[in-house]
């Protein structure tokens, strides 16, 4: 799992980068909007060079994307995922993007199905168990976890409390709680009492290791 | 060629430019509401709104309470709409998670939204996220919006650029959302969806164009009901 | 609904009194811990009286609550809810707190039904719908909404945006999110930009009428 | 009276007081762990922890990282525990809502549970929330703990006051949950539950304390794999 949104912010682009040079393959990437930013410049500031998850498709390294949001409207250029889909080199899964929230944020509460009215009649649907509740047909859906989700907060403090800031929570709080190592690319660390405690985000049981980024990296 | 091309060299008077359709959008959107606005039309709705009128605008990304844009190189990466853009900041505002953001379209709490479509059938179903021939495509928000706001509406061209029909009796792109669409505002009429009934009701012409012109670029069956007014 | 958790903080304590000077019947209260301060002191200052959800069948004006700990350790004195239920006047709904709070966030969320560990092979599951997800067995539960929620939070904006402090958020948030009218008792109304952007616990538009408490009250 | 009420005059030493059984329970808890501790015994834990074991505490109300409770009259309303004791301020809390609350609990988070029984079975199957004979009871966060937490601990005494078993061939109480018990610590022994099997492995006892006296005053069958250890 890769947590933001789309976009720069909220995104922890260097343990992507990290990741990208381990060189390690056959990964599947659960993200939000994907391959969109290195095609369109699609939330990043226009002065710098976009890096998104399309990164593990560019290297080969990524053989399939569960996302919501995978392809811009253009189709000139290609992005890496749409490009790696035409070539028989990646799955791509599309799921609604409150549906996959939702999903996510099941599988770290203990949640294995739930029924939403998202995708009913729509080609999300086929093969769904349909369940009709007060008169409106509904969906099930299941939990979706991972085994590491790399997500990006504003600061840490030493126990593993984290604060973000603005839109940059987006899927980051509940990719935290969903997979089975949790590692936070933060700004800073600080002491415990560094962050309000009406400010915590994210819980310190969630998170097993942290990462804090060189002071002033130009990157977002 | 496909024979609905004849319709656009044979209209009856302009259609509406693109601005004059989210001008249409905007007028009836109420002070208060929480409004959730599409990328490309939809979002320039929020340039026309009546006077007096403040909506609470939300994006899926984790934001209520928005409003214009940042001079551009003055945005703040952590301060995004749903459409990649930065606002500005302003009081009042609101940041939240992607469960809490869905939490208030799934259950229901958007008041409106205004969103782009592909098709629209006279059930309201509504297709807006793949054109079958691409193969793949990018669902976003919309299936969450389109299934659970309050009140959708569809703000888009009447016809494709080569003159085919948006406004159908089934949709034949894979669908968003069915039976969902309120209402549907294009470039040449404003239209009603009798979502129980399963039809169009065509509410209001842009300046020169009959019923007549807008049936005959419409593959559903249009009704009137009552005196077809003049988009304004 | 009304909010808090139990105990004096987070709770909705003029707006209560005032709903049973109202003098209203037939009510059906959803609450967390109910009924257990007044009889014991649960979760309040030692100076002060006690009040909690016990007052509406102290007055008769409810017949029914769904709640998760309506009462308490000892028998001597009964609590209000527990004589109303012996002596046949009121139903009592007895529901896992942690399955009550994902009820009532369901309804808000726009999520029918939802599988849950909680509650197996005990009465709870019983005539609920079993059903096995990777090895283990589930019961379904349903959204449960309400009428109207009585919150209480620290400050709303004039927008209806509020903040809450320390533990006092506890059901708030939720109940605010399922009801058809939600009603905010708070220390302070502010004008928008009182409340930092990053501290809104509750979004203004869940919030329907805003009620601000007199300075200094003694009440929590 | 009832037959077991002799073994309480019959005890070959004394019982372990509360203290003690928190002490012992205390003992097993490993420095960084999330845990949730129940009223009574359980939550005396907290004052006897090995040196240099710290703990993220946990309680249902919204709260992490809590730790002593503030002085009689200057607890804060607002700063409660799941007890209704008013905590101390100090750094690294944090404060969350019911929802997120039961997120750690049922999703699994929690990795070590305290709490108190009425009954608990060789299979593991715990009774804590109510007494049959008075109709009514308070299930709390008891049953979400007892069914997700990574490790269920009972703190207890073994007998109730007039000497009838609590560690029983199968609950006569309504359940908390089933097969969730990993240890049973009381005033008399500590107990391993093999869930997988359903039997219950007697792993110590109290000082003075027999394998026999412990399985006289106990209604299901207990097994010894090892040198039975004395609790200290």
């Amino acid at each position: 799992m890769v947590g933001g949104f789309g976009g720069a912010g909220g995104q922890p682009t260097r343990l992507m980068l990290a990741l990208r040079d381990l060189g390690v393959n056959n990964l599947t990437i659960i993200g939000n909007v994907a391959g969109i930013s290195k095609t369109t410049g699609y939330g990043w500031p226009e002065h710098l060079e976009p890096i998104d998850q399309g990164i593990f498709f560019e290297s080969g390294q990524a053989t399939k994307i569960i996302c919501s949001f995978p392809v811009p409207g253009t189709t000139n250029p290609l992005s890496d995922i749409e490009r790696a889909w035409q070539e028989g080199k990646a799955d791509v899964e599309i799921v609604p993007q409150g549906t996959l929230i939702e999903r996510i944020r099941s599988a770290g509460a203990g949640i294995p199905a739930f029924y939403t009215p998202t995708g009913v009649g729509t080609p999300v649907a086929l093969g769904k168990e349909h369940r009709i509740f007060n008169g409106q047909e509904y969906i099930m859906e299941t939990a979706l976890s991972a085994d590491y989700a790399l997500i990006r907060a504003e600061k840490a403090d030493t126990r593993g409390n984290l604060q973000y800031i603005g839109t940059s929570r987006a899927f980051n709080p509940a990719m935290a709680t969903a997979a089975q190592i949790t590692i936070a690319e933060v700004d800073q660390i600080v002491e415990p009492g560094g962050i309000d405690p009406e400010r915590v985000g994210t819980l310190s049981t969630y998170v097993d290791r942290i990462v804090e980024r060189i002071p002033g990296d130009p990157l977002p | 060629m496909n024979s609905h091309e004849k319709h656009l060299d044979n209209d009856p008077a302009p259609r509406l430019d693109r601005i004059s359709i989210a001008k249409r959008a905007a007028r009836d959107l109420i002070d208060g509401s929480t409004v959730n606005l599409g990328i490309g039309i939809p979002a320039m709705c929020a340039d026309y709104l009546p006077a007096g009128v403040e909506l609470r605008y939300h994006a899926e990304n984790g934001i209520l309470g928005f409003g214009e844009l940042a001079k551009p190189n003055e945005g703040d990466p952590n301060l995004m709409d749903a459409g990649g853009k930065f606002p500005k900041r302003i009081k009042g505002m609101a940041f939240f998670d992607s469960v809490e953001s869905f939490n208030l379209i799934r259950g229901g709490h958007i008041d409106v939204t205004v969103l782009g479509g592909l098709q629209v059938s006279k059930k309201g179903d509504l297709a807006n996220w793949m054109i079958p021939k691409r193969g793949i495509g990018s669902i976003g928000g919309a299936m969450d919006l389109a299934a659970s706001a309050k009140r959708v509406v569809i703000a888009m061209e009447h016809t494709t650029k080569s003159g085919i029909p948006k406004v159908v009796n089934e949709c034949t792109f894979p669908l968003t959302a069915k039976n969902c669409v309120s209402q549907i505002i294009t470039d040449i009429a404003v239209i009603d969806v009798d979502k129980k009934h399963g039809q169009l009701i065509l509410r209001e012409a842009a300046p020169g164009w009959s019923f007549e012109d807008i049936q005959a670029r419409t593959d559903a069956t249009l009704v009137v009901q009552s005196t077809l007014r003049v988009i304004t």
